[in-house]
């Protein structure tokens, strides 16, 4: 187990010193993204042209891995069928903690193009995962990537590892 | 062994003549566009999101019927002479229609254009703004009617009433506009996730 | 050659077993042949002199509502001419004979045809679906197929 | 647990000889979602079984539902990578049984974009070669290129890569004033890649040792199995159907069928597959110099669309050259606004069909590369 | 022991030195690991006309830094069928191997952590354990990638040690030493002494300069394939291989590797400044000669020759792994010997 599961207890306490190591640790997750790229279809194409040179995918720290075991986030581009569905979950769960999903284009936000005669096309790659940020576009522009990567950065900025259900005010 | 030696030297030479033409490209300017800080200009007719100009649309249909993934649902309402509220289009002329429902699921979207050549009065309109990635499914799901459903329930009450005081005349019309291919909402169950996840901060 | 020539020559050889030729303006014109001489006319066609067809476009199957039809698009790489050859069955017993050996092409093609419309070939050496997962159910581009409710757990429609 | 777990294993059942890699159906270079099982023998390929189907998008179901206009989106959908050369035998077939004559400019327009759009393909079938390899920055530097062509099509349609452009006797929309000037540039920056790319990659001695005498494919099995486009020609056939078939107005231009010669390794490897397809971007480059010259700079591209297709009864098989190879469309019309059947002939399907052929005895990483030179898209193969 | 080690030298040799002594190459290897990484981005980036990371810290600065802070919180996943000894075990070993070379890099005329007199051979046989790790990592994570990744790593590895040793015997024969410390001496003056140059004495020199030459280029190449970098990157061809044989390692374990890889670049980069490139001395003369400057002159010519390495991965295609052994067995090896042999022969006759 990482250290962020070891830490991933509501204890009480900590205060402005575990407040300063959230943000740092919650910095290096959000500026070093390692990407397992899942290229299925049309929208895999753009995510090229977005690591291209014109649009730099690189920019935002992030690195492409072939092994899900490295991989902090999964793109998945493309038309999700149900032949397919079945691996990506176990990519999925292959992946280590702490692990997040862009869901990109029509198809994998809802089955897109496909969502009404699709015989074979899995309505949405959110029945299967969970989803962190849904970026659309059929395919989306470069800059839309981009834009939903910023999201996901965001997201992961803010996110609560200690006291985790003080913050969100669960008991 | 002459050709065991050329092998050595082609494979030197294409080496040092590859590590020239990048060692060129080192320091040449850089063609990335740092995208939040600059932008690509995007032509004009770029189809990224959609939008309806609600003061335009006429409820005419077109475009549902234009859309290959039926990602629009439109229902309408027609409007009943003797009702006190009356509105009138961008080009002044009288509203006939109420859009009661005008709901895009960009989910689904394919962003063909088919809809926006259909549209006769100029309302749904690619824009080329893209900057628009949701952490919910259901944010992806744009309502463009400007009734409130109150407001539709008692345009609708209006238009029977109409219609039992003047039946032959309306109920033809009626009867077409409710034959309209409809697309389901985004289930709320199904994008709720199977693995129980960190909710997302407020945005 | 044209089509009217070969029709004429595939007549000649096989009689009865070539029905007509259809041949309106507008359309490609076709051949339509009794199924179970399929492999014997295609073989003429790929080795007699002067027809050749060494090149298989296509083939594709249909459903054309009672029966499921097969047509096989063939272009000649030495003469440049083209045919097509069409052959129909019924939906009861859909079995035609597999040119797989003729053009290796028709391989994955006649796979397609199976999964995607159920129509057998007979003497296909690997006759599975080839698009479809091995454990689906049905032959979706049948006119009266009905997708099933649920595949492995997720919802199809 | 994992004791138990190993116990199930029946040792003596393994040939310990041969082991069965699966690559894909996610594996850096099978270009999509293509599963392959693979038998090696230590490192050489003794067998391989493709599995299809994981890009199965039921294309065909879909045409049958929606109307002729509709099905152009979907037709993008297909090769995605050139989604403009998809367009056309689709739209000329219906063009054949409706009995529309499109105007010149339209033809015109029509080999200018699908010239553009070859060369974006082509860029990016030897970019992902490249990678493929190992090489990554000619792959980088191919898609830098192919942004400008990009570019050109985006302000032309509307869209980055599914353009939905064609229509029905003309195009959606008409040339913007400073297009051909924007063009002849793009064609001199392609030129100017295409020599870097040469001495980078193309002749690099590694590249030479892993690609030349790989994946030897003969005229006579590529016929036999149905192989179209650069992997037909790098065998050695001069079957184009720009210029057999001489489709549009492609017989008013001076332009030659690039064929694998042997200069490196010999005709039908791998290279010189390779090499077809660097050859072919020239081709088009010339092609497009003459057609803006020749292009009428009047006339309207949409006078002729008709609001309503209705095909009369009948059937129609079209073909066009696709970058990867014939791309047919097997049309049949009931008469009304909707196809009966639309069967697509994609060239990738078929030349995928040739991989199990001329991959084994080779190599483990020959099979990469061998698949790479064959230039599949798995949106055309799975549909 | 001789004492070449300034710490020993102002505070004597006790358990305290000790430690300063070890702790002071693995300060220099995290930071060192840091610039490598950042520089393999930005010059990757550079050639192919990107800017690389751009959005941590000011120009991407801190990126490495950030990519470390992550990898430490990463979930570390024993795969349930490995065997999970030698799965936890192998980074370690990778890392130590990397590491321990250190211990004989002579850093300055004033600093080698130790300076044992068969400090090359010391080199050698500790690059061996890093193999040593490969195979358990590969063997261990159960994966059919991580194995062939291991096999192909090992394979390569030992090929190639065999030209890379004797090129470096070549020059142990003209140093007359193995001690990496009485190497760099042997190179002290102008460029013109150093080995790649045929090394210090008079015209007749000339006759080995050709050898030397080639015996630089020869351990250049054997290097590159020692260390696993592009062309000879085959252990972990991503194209091939998915990710080699640490596919199945995530997390710091990942991280170590990852370390490792960057350490042994370095510690190649290093043997062949010591032996060809002059060591610490200063390619002027007695220009910016001093333990100091020494240490600086080290460091920037490894560097620079890690840049090197980092510039041949962004250019060159891979090899094909039969090809990798062709050139070690059929091209490398005997260029190497017969160098060796030329070497020898002159030093026989001088």
């Amino acid at each position: 187990m990482g250290l962020l599961n070891k830490l991933d207890d509501p204890y009480e306490g900590g205060g402005i010193v575990l407040g300063k190591v959230e943000e740092l640790l919650n910095w290096g997750r959000s500026k070093s993204d390692w990407y397992l790229h899942f290229g299925l279809a049309c929208c895999a194409i753009e995510f090229m042209a977005m690591n291209a040179s014109h649009f730099d995918f690189m920019r935002f720290g992030t690195i492409p891995r072939t092994s899900p075991r490295q991989a902090d986030f999964i793109m998945i581009t493309g038309t999700v069928t149900f032949k397919m569905a079945d691996r990506i979950k176990v990519l999925y769960e292959q992946m280590a903690e702490p692990k997040y999903v862009i869901s990109v284009g029509s198809c994998s936000n809802s089955g897109g193009p496909y969502w009404e005669h699709g015989y074979h096309v899995l309505k949405g790659v959110d029945l299967i995962i969970p989803v962190d940020v849904y970026i659309p576009g059929c395919p989306p522009r470069p800059e839309a990537f981009e834009e939903g990567m910023i999201q996901l950065q965001k997201k992961i900025s803010q996110q609560a590892i200690f006291n985790k259900r003080k913050k969100l005010g669960i008991e | 062994m002459i050709q065991y030696l050329k092998n050595i030297w082609s494979g030197l030479s294409s080496t040092f003549t590859g590590m020239r033409i990048t060692s060129g490209h080192l320091f040449v300017k850089k063609v990335t566009i740092q995208y939040p800080d600059q932008r690509f200009p995007i032509p004009s007719n770029a189809r990224n999101r959609l939008v309806l100009t609600p003061e335009r649309c006429t409820g005419c249909n077109l475009c549902v019927v234009a859309c290959p993934v039926n990602c629009i649902l439109l229902e309408t309402v027609r409007v009943v002479p003797d009702d006190p509220h009356q509105e009138l289009y961008e080009n002044g002329q009288p509203r006939k229609m109420w859009i009661t429902r005008y709901e895009m699921d960009f989910a689904k979207c394919c962003f063909c254009g088919l809809c926006q050549a259909a549209c006769p009065s100029d309302a749904i309109n690619h824009t080329t703004d893209f900057e628009y990635s949701a952490y919910d499914r259901a944010d992806l799901y744009y309502k463009y009617q400007t009734l409130t459903p109150e407001q539709a329930a008692e345009k609708e009450r209006l238009l029977a009433e109409f219609k039992a005081k003047d039946k032959p005349a309306v109920a033809k019309k009626t009867e077409k506009a409710a034959d309209h291919p409809v697309t389901a909402a985004p289930d709320k169950a199904a994008t709720q996730t199977l693995t129980d996840k960190e909710p997302a901060p407020e945005a | 050659m044209s089509p009217q020539e070969i029709y004429e020559k595939l007549k000649k050889d096989f009689g009865d077993l070539v029905t007509e030729l259809v041949d309106v303006p507008q359309t490609d014109p076709y051949i339509r042949v009794q199924p179970s001489a399929v492999f014997d006319i295609c073989h003429s066609l790929r080795d007699d002199a002067g027809l050749e067809f060494d090149y298989l476009m296509s083939l594709s199957g249909t459903d054309l509502g009672e029966q499921l039809g097969v047509v096989y698009h063939l272009y000649s790489m030495h003469h440049r001419h083209k045919i097509v050859i069409k052959t129909e069955v019924s939906k009861e017993n859909p079995l035609v004979p597999s040119v797989e050996r003729l053009w290796r092409s028709a391989d994955w093609h006649e796979r397609e045809a199976w999964d995607l419309l159920g129509i057998r070939f007979d003497g296909h050496h690997n006759h599975i679906r080839i698009l479809l997962p091995y454990d689906w159910e049905g032959h979706p581009l049948r006119k009266d197929y009905q997708a099933p409710e649920t595949y492995h757990g997720m919802k199809v429609s | 647990m994992s004791e138990i777990k190993r116990m199930d294993l029946e040792y003596s059942q393994l040939d310990s000889d041969r082991m069965r890699i699966n690559v894909g159906p996610q594996h850096p270079s099978t270009h999509g979602v293509l599963r392959l099982e693979v038998e090696v023998d230590g490192e050489i390929v003794t067998e391989v079984v493709p599995h299809l189907g994981y890009l199965h998008r039921s294309f065909e179901k879909h045409c049958e539902r929606m109307t002729y206009q509709q099905i152009i989106p979907y037709i993008d959908r297909m090769d995605y990578i050139s989604a403009m050369n998809n367009e056309w035998p689709y739209v000329m077939a219906l063009e054949k049984m409706l009995d529309i004559k499109v105007p010149e400019k339209v033809e015109y327009l029509r080999v200018i974009v699908s010239e553009l759009n070859r060369i974006a393909n082509h860029q990016i079938a030897v970019a992902t070669f490249g990678l493929d390899a190992g090489a990554f920055t000619p792959f980088l530097f191919y898609f830098r290129d192919r942004e400008y062509i990009i570019w050109i099509l985006e302000k032309l349609s509307g869209a980055r890569l599914l353009y939905n452009y064609f229509r029905v006797g003309g195009m959606a929309a008409d040339i913007y004033p400073t297009f051909k000037q924007e063009v002849l540039d793009v064609v001199a920056k392609v030129r100017k890649t295409n020599a870097e790319i040469m001495n980078l990659l193309i002749y690099n001695s590694i590249f030479i040792k892993r690609t030349a005498h790989v994946g030897i494919l003969t005229p006579e099995v590529a016929i036999n199995y149905g192989c179209s486009g650069p992997v037909l020609r790098g065998s050695g056939v001069a079957h184009d159907l720009r210029r057999d078939e001489a489709y549009s107005v492609y017989d008013r231009f001076d332009f030659e069928v690039p064929v694998g010669k042997g200069e490196v390794g010999v005709v039908g490897d791998s290279w010189n597959r390779n090499m077809v397809r660097v050859n072919e971007m020239e081709q088009s480059c010339r092609i497009i110099e003459q057609a803006i010259a020749q292009m009428p700079d009047e006339g309207d591209v949409t006078a002729l669309i008709p609001k309503r297709i209705k095909i009369p009864k009948g059937e129609v098989y079209m073909r066009a050259e696709n970058p990867k190879g014939d791309l047919g469309f097997y049309i049949v019309s009931n008469g009304t606004d909707k196809p009966e059947r639309l069967k697509a002939r994609g060239a990738s399907f078929v030349n995928l069909s040739v991989i199990p052929e001329i991959s084994k005895g080779y190599m483990f990483a020959d099979l990469i590369l061998i698949l790479g030179s064959i230039d599949i898209v798995l949106g055309e193969v799975d549909r | 022991m001789e004492k070449t080690n300034f710490i020993w030298d102002m505070f004597g040799t006790n358990i305290w030195t000790v430690l300063a002594v070890i702790s002071l190459p693995l300060l220099f290897v995290l930071v060192y690991a840091l610039i490598a990484i950042l520089a393999e981005l930005k010059v990757s980036a550079w050639i192919q006309e990107r800017v690389g990371p751009m959005r941590t810290g000011p120009y991407g600065i801190l990126q490495p830094i950030a990519e470390v802070v992550k990898l430490i919180q990463k979930e570390d996943i024993t795969p349930d069928l490995s065997s999970k000894l030698l799965y936890n075990l192998a980074p370690f070993i990778i890392f130590t191997g990397a590491y321990a070379a250190f211990a004989v890099i002579p850093f300055s005329e004033a600093f080698v952590p130790a300076g044992i007199d068969v400090g090359l051979f010391y080199v050698f046989a500790i690059g061996s354990i890093s193999a040593m790790g490969i195979v358990m990592g590969g063997w261990a994570s159960n994966n059919k990638y991580s194995l062939m990744g291991a096999m192909r790593s090992v394979s390569q590895l030992i090929s190639y040690e065999i030209p890379a040793a004797l090129a470096v015997l070549s020059i142990v024969v003209l140093a007359s030493s193995m001690n990496m410390q009485e190497i760099s001496r042997a190179q002290t003056g102008w460029f013109w002494n150093w080995f790649i140059f045929g090394g210090p004495g008079d015209w007749t020199k000339v006759w080995v300069v050709p050898f030397t030459l080639a015996l630089a280029i020869t351990y250049f190449i054997a290097s590159l394939a020692e260390t696993n970098r592009v062309p000879f990157d085959i252990p972990e061809g991503e194209s091939e291989l998915v990710a080699g044989f640490h596919t199945e390692y995530s997390g710091m374990k990942f991280a170590m590797f990852f370390f490792a890889e960057y350490a042994n670049m370095f510690v190649v980069a290093a043997i062949l400044t010591t032996i060809f490139l002059g060591g610490w001395n200063s390619p002027f003369g007695d220009f910016m000669q001093g333990p100091w400057w020494g240490a600086m002159w080290f460091i920037s010519k490894s560097f620079f020759i890690v840049l090197i390495q980092i510039w041949i991965r962004w250019t060159l295609p891979r090899y094909r792994v039969d090809q990798l052994m062709y050139l070690g067995w059929k091209v490398l090896l005997p260029v190497a010997l017969v160098c060796f042999l030329a070497i020898s022969l002159f030093v026989m006759i001088k």
